[in-house]
This record gives C-alpha cells, structure tokens and sequence, in this order.
C-alpha cells in the first residue's frame, strides 16, 4: 500500500496510461496482489477451471447413461463421479462463481471506491479457496467419495473413501466464502462513494449485499455440520447415527439450514446481474427499483425459513411439512416481482440485442422454468411423487445453469470489455449462447419427462422405458458442451488482440464502474469519484472516464 | 448531490498529516475504524452460528436422552466450573480496561490490563486440564471413547461428545485469544497504539468478550442441570 | 449520505464511554449472578425444565450486559447490535424447526410391534477402543421374543 | 388434460393418484400461462421496441404502485391455492384406513423384505390383495432408503431407527415397479422390487406356495437364501470363525459335545430339531438364546438349509 498514490500520472499525454493489468506484473505480484480486481480475475480463471473439470464430469455421467446397460463405468465410479459433479459445481464453482469472481471485480468499482473493506481478507479468502479445492482433489486421488454432494447420514458416516476428507474440504471452503462475505457487507456499508446513498446502488449491488448477508449467516452452521459429520464417522459421537440413538433427519436440518439459504447465495447473484443487464440494453430506468432492491433482501430472508422442503419425505412431521410448504410459496412472490420489472423495464425501452442482452433474454425464460416448477415441488402431494426423481434435478439444473450459469456468462460478457479493454467478436458470441440454449433445453426439458414419468435421481441403471428421454438428453449435453467451450473460446481469442478496442464505456452505462478507463488503474480511479446521477438515469448522458489516457 | 463533490487530489493527498495507519482506500481513520468493527461484528456472527450449530445439537440430544445427560453432568464438578466463569468474567474485565487504557492513552495500564487478561486466560486452560485429565483418568471420553466403567446410563457419551466438542472448542478459541493477546502485548510495549489507534485492541476485546459470553452459557448447561 | 463525512471521531477520543466505575459495577453485577445461578440450581423449581429455563435467563441476562457494556452495544451504532441480534435471530430458528419438527413427529408402529426399529445401544456391553465398535444390534431374529412384553398402542 | 397425463405421469394405479394428478395438471396450466405470458411479452418487447438508433430517447418511469401490487397479489393468490390444495392432498394420503391389510418392509443394502400378516416373508416382491386398503410399515437395516412406487405415486424414506409409513388402494390387479428413491450406495438402482397386486386366488396361492421362484431354485440355494434373510446369517458364520452360535462350516458329520454333557453326529434330523426346538440341545460354549423358528420357516426352506448346511464343507 505504500505505492497508493504513487502511479498516478495526469499527464494527459499520448502515452498509454498503465493499467491494473500492466502495472507490476511479475508473478509475485500477481500471487500476493490485494488489488481486487486481480483477485476477481484471480478467481474467475479458478472456478471457471472447475466449471469445466465439473461440466466435463458431468458429459460423462450422460454418456454412461445413454444406455440402461454398463458402458464404460461400473456403478460405484458412477456413484463417485456424480458426488464429483455435485461437489465441485457447487462448492467449487457456482457458489463463489459470481460473487468471487465479477463481485470483487465490479463491487467497489461500482461503489466508487478504491478496493474493499479488507484487501488483505479477500486474499486470504482466496488461498482459503484453493486450499480447500487442493483438499477437494486431495480427496478424490485418495479413492473418490460417493456420498452424494449432499453427505447424508448414514451413508456418509459408513461408507468407506476419504469421506473426512472431503467433508473438512467444505469445510474451508466455507470459510473462504464467509470472508467474502464479510468482506462485501463492510464494503458495502462503509465505502460507498459520496452522494451515493443505499437507493442510488446499483441494483448489482443489492443482490451481492444479500448475497454477503447469507454467506455470513449461513455458511458457519455448514461448517459445524460438515464437523460433526466427521465426528460422528470418526468417533461416534451419537448424534446422527441411528444405532447409536441418533436421529439421522436432524442430520438434513443441519445441513439444509444452509444448502437450502446457499441456493440463494447462488441465485441472488445471477437476478443481481440480470438487473444490470436488462435496463442498459434497454436504455430505459428499471422499474420498481425499489421493489427489485427489496425483493433481494426478503428473498435472502425467507430463504432460511423455507429448507424443510427438501425434506417432505424424509420422515419429518408433517406440521413441519406444512409450515415449510407455506413459507416456500412465499418465496415465489419476490421471485416473480423481479420478472414482472424487468419486463416492464423493456416496456417502451430501447433494446439493443447485443450479447450480455441475447444471455439476459435466455435467462429470462430459463429462469421462469426453474421457477415455475417450483411451484409443483412445494405442493407436498405432487412433491411426495417427484422427490429425488430427475424432476428435481431438471428444475435445480434450470435455475442454477439456467439461471445462475446463463446469468453469470452474461455477466461475464458485460463486463469483459471493462476487465481486459477488448471487445469479443459478437457474431460468434451470439451463436454460442443460442447453441448454450438450445443444448441445455434439449438436455434438461428431457429430465424433467423422465422425472415425473418416475426416473429417480442418483441412477446408474433404469428401467427401459426411460431411455429414450436418457438418449434426448445426452445428445442435448453435447449441444450445451461444445456451446460452452464455444463460448470461453469466443472471450478467450478476444485477448490476443493487441489493442484495447472496447472503449471506456461500450454499452452507453451509467453506473459508476464505467466511469473510469477499461481496464482500470491499480487504484480503480483517478480520485474519489462522485454520484452525479442514480444508476439508471438514462435521460442524462454517460459521464466520460475521468482520465483521458490518450486513447479516445 | 453535487455538493458532496471532493476532488481527488484533496482526498489522497491533500491533507498531508495522514495517520500511518490509515490504509489506502480509506478516506479517513474515522471510516476505517467504524467498517472494521463490522467486520469484526460480522464475523463475531459467524462464530455465534458455529456455535449455534453445537448448542443446537445439545438442546436436541438433552431432550431424547434427558436421563442419561442428567445422570452424566454428575461426573462435572460445578466448583471448577464456577471457577473457570469467574476467572473468564474477571478476564473480561480487564479486557474491557484495556481498552479504556488505550482510549486514554495509558501506556502502563494497557501493558498491565493486557498481561492480566493473558493471566486469567492461562488460569482458565489450567483449570480446564484439570477437569480433562480427571475425565480422561476416569473414560469419561466422547463417543467410542468412552469406557467408563461405573454405573450409567445408556446414552451418557452422547453427553460428554458434545462435553468435549464444545468446550474444546471453546478451548481452541481461548488458546487463539492468548496468542492475539500476546503479539497484541508486544506490539503494545513497542508503544504501536494510542488513542488515535487502537482498532486491534477493540476488536480483540470484542472476540474475547463473545468467548466469555459463550462460557456463561456453557457454564449452566453442562455444569449446572439437575 | 456521505459516508466519507460521519460525525464519528472515535481516533480523537471525543466520545467516550464507559470507564473504570462502570466496568467495575458491571463485573461485580456478573460476578453476583454466577452465585445466583450456581444457587438457583440447587433448588428445585419443581420440573427439571423449569431448573433449566431460569439458568438459561440468568445467562441471558449475563449475556445482554456483557453485550451491552463490555462489547459497547450501549454506545455502538446500531448497525452493530442489529448484526448481533439478527444472527440470535436466525439462530433461534435453527433451534426452532428441528425442534418443532421432532416434537410433532408421529409415532408410526407396526401393528404387531416388537420394539423400535433399532434399540439404542443396551449400554450393557463396555464400549471402549477396540471393543468390536460401532455395537450393532443384530437384526432381531423373525419371531424373537419380543424386546419389551409387547407394548400396546 | 389427458395429453398433459400423458407426456409427464405414469398409469394412475391407485385410488390416490388421480387426486394427486389433477393438483399436478393444474398446477401445469397456471405455468403454461405465466410461462407464456413472460415469454410472450419478453419476445414482443424486444421485436416491438427494438432500438432505432443511438439517440432514442426512452419515458422515464421509475415505479407503478397499483400495477406492483396486482402482480404481486395475483400470484399470491394462486400459490395459496396449490399450497392448501398440495397439502390438503397430502394429508389424505397420510393415514391409513384402520381396515388396512398390513405389511412390514425391510430396507436394507440392496434388497427389499417383507414380512406379511402370517409370518410369510418374501424379498423382492410383494403380493397385495386385490381390494383392500395395503399399509406398508417402513424401516431399514442399515442407511437411508426410500419406498417409491411411482404408479402409485407414494414415496417415503425408509429411516434405519424409526418405523415411517406408506399407504395406497390399487384399482387394478397387476404388476407394479416399486424403487427405491433415496441414494443409498452402490446398487441403489438395482435396489427394485415388484408389487403383484393379486387376485384372491393368485394372493392365496402365494402365501400357500411362497414366491414362485422357489419352485425352479436348487435347494441349497434357496437354503443360502434362507440364511442371509432369515437372520441365521448374524450369528452362525460360514468360515468356521465363533459368532454367537456355531459355525456352519463343515459342521455336517461332526459331532456336537452338548452343555449336558451328551452329544451327537450333526445330520438331517439334528439340524431340523435345532431350527424347530433350539433350547433342546445347546452346543457346549454357546449359550441358549436362538429363537424358535418353527412356522417361520416353510418346509420347503427348512429342507433348503439342510441342503445348505450339507454343501459347507
């Protein structure tokens, strides 16, 4: 920090203004950099690392389930790979995905402060992060785990394979998340730019902030699960095992009092970009800011009451059933306040169907699904029939890849321009997201047939009578996959351009990350910028960067 | 709102007394002191939570094997309990004047508050070793540990599973408080905190209270039912 | 909404609270009720239930004043003390779901019942290292004897 | 409807599933309209309003009280409907009619037993009479289990320290595919079971006869089967190891030293009057605490671990 002030130049001048990306770049420097945005970066290059190791695991699985017969893996490496699939979409990749990775980026950019609360934190948090991934792949060259992401007692504390392992795994990488988290509240609260009150956020903002409120509040309690899992299989401690007189459903209490607040953690992010997104496409304010800023917040909060309701089958009471259901159908009122805003935001706007656009319209719909089927899952009575069938698992897919993954590739093309300074090639851009979405309906729409026909999840084998929807969706996995990697190889090839073409401000944006150069200087701006208008204020003209570096 | 406009160079390097120990991105000691003590509050959160977790587990276990965890608190002597709360509460206490010390620039009272609470913090684990050997002599251990030969009840290692659990991590959290403490005393003599500054003593009392507040409440559950 | 222009100063020391008198009530306040609850729980309230929840109110209030002054919620902004007390919060509805869902619960049995379905350990046999553990109860035989003289329902 | 019935639900096999399926279907049409409303509007805007040129100017509309509200009621509204509906449902499917014919099942890795009023057991398969209310009393040996019969559709965990309950009336006689829906390790999808929903006559000769694939099984199979199922299999051990009871291994032709002080050569009768009268005889280091097993065991499985116990060399 001693060099904070010491690059700033304001010479105006034909010279290329050093960036964050140019400035200091030897390897140390990158490996024990505080600079938020290299971390974001930082972690962006990891969980994308695992989004295909987890995406790649997961083509397997289809392949093998092309035919009800064994194909290439027998049942216990199935077992082995899903629980792999699960874990590492889950703990090592969606979780800190947009959070970790474009939060940190777009954060305190937005917010018009020069890093986060605690630099020193967020790397911590990220060595925290890997850490916890080498205990992860520590786990897996020591035999596999085939628990299920899930880790229900008493499978998980009978089952052989380094089980502890991979639990403790979580367990770090819980904490590499709660320090995000407290990272982003504090940042939040206290560094906000001057002039830039809790409604001029933007909308980003609020759902990173909820996001942040849940890690901290949730994420310990899976931390002390995970612990006393290990306990029980370790020492036997009594408290899950049923031979022991322990009550193995209060193992999915434990457990769902966080998983069921993560699924927030995972798709408050995805809405938070989305509302980014829609309003500047349409170069139109967003309606019901307030609403979107609130609906956040009672989300993240109605999100601890409602996680009994992975568990109506589970042997728990059936008064606690019904509160759980109840509550669970409120979550569905701000959920869908945030589509009718942003429809209502496209009313009348201006769109312009660029990229982060065309990713922000495929959420839109992929979303809906996901949700809209929630509505059959908290209707106990249909529930009882589609729990823990491929039902389930197509509705999760819809809203964590629909919604979360779509919404964080869009976020990802957003922002891209203002992260490196160079603009994709478009064309190809829109074709991968139009492959991305036809791949992913032709592989879930199948699953969600076959899980309501009665396909359980977790299948190795099945009856025949499954096949033909296991065949439709395999064939869509491939679509989704070669998508995807079309989609990194499009953003990728972007960077061997020599030029920064994107220009400062390519969308026309008016919140405040968009107010200094792309890429950023080290210390984000040129000074301490001020809140001159709210953050969809379309009616004034985007404000120019606040160095003119010699590029315009 | 263009009334708040600063400019850059005021802000960064206007002033030109900036306190050493401001870091870069903030604007002012102010600011910095307050985002930490959220970040310290936040994160006190987290540890009531983790606890959380454990309190649960034990209120839900009490209530399925009510005898066994009324006939197991026997084998606790609620003298050295009592003990450890109070030596944790007087700790508490000089914790609290260190802080005050700093608040008013007494350099002599915080090394002295300081050393005292490391005092009573060592006190406490003492005590603790005690109780654990005693247990330990007796197989009063915790899940398949546990080989007490005496008379019991069926579930009674279920009650000193969590015995164990939570005071011993209460324990690790006491240790880990010692050696904050400790470097905190070392940066002290070096003369490192003053009014201006004493952000790490504040918040190292913050956590040192949460640890006693959490003894106060394992002190009645595991010591005192009857 | 500044927040670059608070009115905290706390580096100066302007607003200062608290002191050696208070701290000093405040330690001898806590000190008290450790010998009221250690009393209190050697007589009988009439349930052990009732024993525990005037422990635990002791406790509490306990708690409150270490929270109140030692931690400086008395004096703190309030965004401090709504952290705290949301995450009590949130920890009482931890408590509260499972508890309500295993107070709730239905007792299933078969018509012919034979004891539950798997009898906690007898506790008969010495548990201990090596000890043949985890004990698990043989499956009951069909038509053992049943566990209990058979409980009616 | 039948089209919707059709493209996503099993048969309708039990007097439940009709009520479950008409929540299902309308829960199907409320999500078809939104879906089609959001779509819809999501298409149109971007066709209708799509933008013109760099300087279009857009109205400057922040929030919309009235409009906010009817959105959000509105769909309040019906998810209160689904959830009374869902759990309303639920609740009939909770308890069982006190006429109920009763069965226990057994979960355990990766089987399924059951025990039936008589004393029958089988494994695997489970024969229901035809026209009458079936209970199912649920509990497992080892790990989590879940009794899925999707025709059916019930479903419930099977919990290894406590009993959990199914129950359904089936409208047709028939063959149905009972699987077990919560992970429970290596075989889990093998973990299938069929329930023959049968005619008096066919239910009769079941329990008369026992499972039909005991007619063409060898009988020291069907012994071995008897074995692992009937519990012999948790004290006698087959690799000569001491259990609670004696070995099997090579035990046929030896000769057994009784706690009387008497003893005999182990043969056909000794080992039959050991299953039916085990407290007659007790094996010299062992004590007496074998149940009886006579009217467990049909004579066709007795004969079977005679057979058995003779091939343990």
């Amino acid at each position: 920090m001693a060099n904070a002030t010491s690059t700033h130049t304001h010479t105006g001048t034909s010279q290329p203004q050093l960036n964050y990306l140019t400035e200091n770049t030897s390897l140390k420097d990158w490996l024990t950099t505080i600079d938020h945005k290299r971390l974001g970066l930082m972690y962006l290059a990891a969980v994308m690392a695992f989004f295909f190791v987890g995406g790649a695991l997961a083509l397997l699985l289809r392949l093998e389930l092309l035919t009800p017969k064994q194909d290439f893996m027998d049942s216990a490496t199935y077992n082995k790979v899903f629980t792999l699939h699960g874990a590492i979409m889950v703990f090592l990749f969606i979780i800190p995905s947009v959070p970790a990775a474009l939060g940190n980026f777009v954060l305190p950019l937005m917010l018009g402060a020069k890093d986060v609360a605690f630099p020193r934190l967020n790397l911590a948090s990220f060595y925290v992060y890997c850490l916890g991934a080498i205990m992860a792949l520590a786990a897996i060259i020591g035999g596999g785990v085939d628990t299920g992401w899930t880790f229900y007692t008493p499978y998980s504390t009978t089952t052989d394979g380094p089980v502890g392992l991979m639990a403790m795994a979580v367990f770090v990488l819980g904490f590499s998340s709660i320090f995000t988290g407290i990272n982003f509240v504090a940042t939040v609260h206290k560094l906000r730019a001057p002039g830039m009150g809790w409604f001029q956020l933007p909308l980003f903002v609020w759902g990173i902030y909820a996001t942040a409120l849940i890690q901290v509040l949730a994420t310990p309690v899976l931390g002390i699960t995970a612990v006393l899992m290990v306990m029980e299989r370790a020492f036997h401690i009594g408290i899950f095992d049923a031979r022991l007189g322990g009550d193995p459903v209060l193992f999915q209490h434990f457990f769902w009092f966080y998983s069921h607040p993560a699924v927030y953690i995972m798709i408050l992010p995805g809405m938070a970009i989305i509302s980014e997104i829609i309003p500047v496409f349409s170069k139109k304010t967003v309606f019901g800011y307030r609403a979107i800023g609130f609906s956040s917040v009672s989300i993240a909060f109605i999100g601890f009451l409602v996680w009994g309701h992975h568990m109506f089958t589970s042997g728990q009471s059936d008064l606690a059933s019904a509160i759980f259901a109840f509550l669970t159908y409120l979550v569905a009122i701000p959920s869908g306040i945030k589509i009718w805003n942003w429809l209502a935001t496209m009313y009348q706007g201006s769109i312009e169907m660029r990229t982060p656009m065309l990713y922000a319209m495929s959420f839109l719909l992929l979303f809906a699904i996901g949700g809209l089927t929630g509505l059959y899952l908290g209707a106990i009575s249909v529930d009882i029939h589609l729990h823990d069938t491929y039902f389930v698992v197509a509705h999760f897919h819809y809203v964590m890849m629909g919604g979360t993954v779509i919404a964080f590739l869009g976020g990802i093309h957003y922002w891209w321009p203002k992260m490196f300074g160079k603009m994709y090639n478009e064309k190809l851009a829109d074709i991968a997201c139009w492959i991305i979405f036809i791949g992913f309906n032709v592989t879930f729409l199948n699953q969600f047939m076959m899980g309501s026909q009665g396909m359980p999840r977790r299948y190795w084998t099945y009856l025949d009578e499954f096949q033909r929807y296991h065949i439709g969706s395999t064939i869509g996995s491939w679509i989704l996959g070669f998508g995807l990697v079309m989609a990194a190889g499009v953003l990728l090839s972007s960077l061997r351009k020599k030029e920064y073409d994107a220009g400062d401000n390519p969308w026309g944006s008016r919140t405040m990350e968009w107010e200094t150069i792309s890429p950023p200087i080290t210390h984000n701006f040129e000074g301490q910028p001020v809140l001159r208008h709210g953050p969809y204020d379309f009616r004034v003209e985007p404000t120019p960067a606040t160095v003119a570096g010699g590029r315009h | 709102m263009s009334s708040h406009a600063i400019t850059a160079d005021h802000e960064a390097h206007g002033h030109g007394h900036h306190d050493p120990n401001l870091q870069h991105h903030f604007a002012e000691m102010g600011q910095q002191f307050e985002c930490s003590k959220i970040g310290m509050w936040l994160f006190l959160a987290t540890e009531v939570l983790l606890f959380g977790g454990l309190f649960v587990g034990y209120g839900l276990m009490q209530g399925q094997h009510p005898e066994a965890f009324k006939s197991a608190h026997h084998h606790l002597d609620w003298r050295m309990g009592a003990l450890n709360t109070i030596v944790l509460l007087i700790s508490s206490f000089t914790m609290v004047m260190a802080v005050w010390s700093a608040q008013t620039n007494n350099q002599k009272a915080l090394i002295r508050n300081l050393i005292l609470t490391i005092g009573c913090a060592c006190t406490f684990m003492v005590v603790k070793y005690f109780e654990y050997s005693h247990k330990y002599h007796e197989g009063l251990l915790p899940g398949a540990f546990y080989s007490y030969t005496g008379p019991h009840q069926n579930a009674e290692f279920v009650f000193f599973s969590f015995y164990f659990m939570m005071t011993g991590l209460h324990g690790i959290h006491v240790t880990a408080g010692i050696v904050v403490l400790c470097y905190l005393l070392y940066r002290a003599k070096q003369g490192a905190y003053n009014s201006s500054y004493y952000t790490p003593i504040d918040l190292t009392g913050l956590y040192w209270h949460l640890v006693d507040l959490i003894w106060i409440y394992l002190f009645p559950l595991f010591y005192l039912i009857s | 909404m500044s927040t670059h222009h608070t009115d905290s100063h706390h580096d100066t020391g302007h607003h200062l609270h608290g002191g050696p008198k208070v701290y000093g009530v405040v330690l001898a306040a806590l000190l008290t009720l450790t010998i009221i609850t250690v009393v209190a729980s050697k007589i009988d309230f009439g349930s052990a239930s009732a024993n525990v929840i005037i422990a635990l109110i002791i406790a509490t209030i306990k708690a409150t004043i270490v929270a109140l002054w030692f931690m400086h919620l008395k004096y703190d902004k309030p965004v401090n003390g709504m952290i705290f007390a949301s995450t009590l919060f949130f920890l009482a509805l931890f408590f509260a779901y499972p508890y309500i869902d295993t107070n709730s619960r239905t007792d299933v049995k078969p018509s012919n019942w034979k004891g539950p379905a798997y009898m906690p350990d007898s506790g008969s046999a010495v548990r201990g290292i090596g000890a043949n553990f985890p004990v698990a109860p043989a499956p009951p035989p069909p038509g053992a004897k049943p566990a209990e003289p058979a409980a009616k329902h | 409807m039948n089209f919707l019935e059709r493209l996503f639900l099993p048969p309708q096999a039990s007097t439940h599933a009709k009520v479950v399926d008409d929540v299902f279907i309308f829960v199907t049409w409320v999500n078809i309209i939104f879906f089609v409303i959001v779509a819809a509007a999501a298409i149109f805007f971007v066709i209708k309003y799509k933008r013109r040129g760099p300087n279009d100017r857009t109205p400057h509309v922040t929030h919309n009280l009235t409009l906010e509200l009817v959105w959000s009621i509105i769909p309040l509204f019906i998810v209160m409907i689904i959830f009374f509906w869902g759990f309303q449902t639920y609740m009939v499917a909770r308890i069982a009619p006190n006429d109920s014919f009763e069965v226990q099942a057994t979960a355990k890795k990766w089987l399924w037993a059951f025990e039936y009023p008589d004393g029958t057991r089988s494994i695997n398969e489970l024969h229901v009479p035809f026209g009458r209310p079936v209970r199912v009393v649920l509990s497992s040996e080892d790990v989590l289990h879940a009794f899925f019969l999707k025709d059916f559709r019930v479903k419930s965990d099977v919990l290894p320290n406590r009993y959990t309950e199914v129950w359904f009336e089936a409208t047709k006689p028939g063959e149905y595919v009972l699987q077990c829906a919560e992970y429970c390790g290596k075989d889990h999808s093998r973990m299938l079971g069929k329930v023959f929903v049968d005619n008096k006559a066919d239910y009769d000769r079941f329990i008369a006869e026992g499972p039909a694939d005991w007619k063409t099984m060898p009988p020291a199979e069907l012994g071995k089967m008897t074995y692992e199922q009937a519990g012999c299999v948790s004290c006698h051990s087959l690799d000569g190891s001491k259990g609670q009871g004696p070995s099997w291994k090579g035990i046929y032709g030896s000769t057994h030293q009784f706690v009387d002080g008497t003893s005999q050569v182990v043969d056909e009768n000794y080992i039959r009057q050991s299953i039916e009268n085990p407290q007659g005889k007790i094996v010299k280091g062992y004590e007496g605490i074998m149940p009886t097993y006579q009217g467990l065991l049909r004579e066709k499985q007795i004969n079977g671990v005679i057979a058995y116990i003779k091939s343990l060399k």
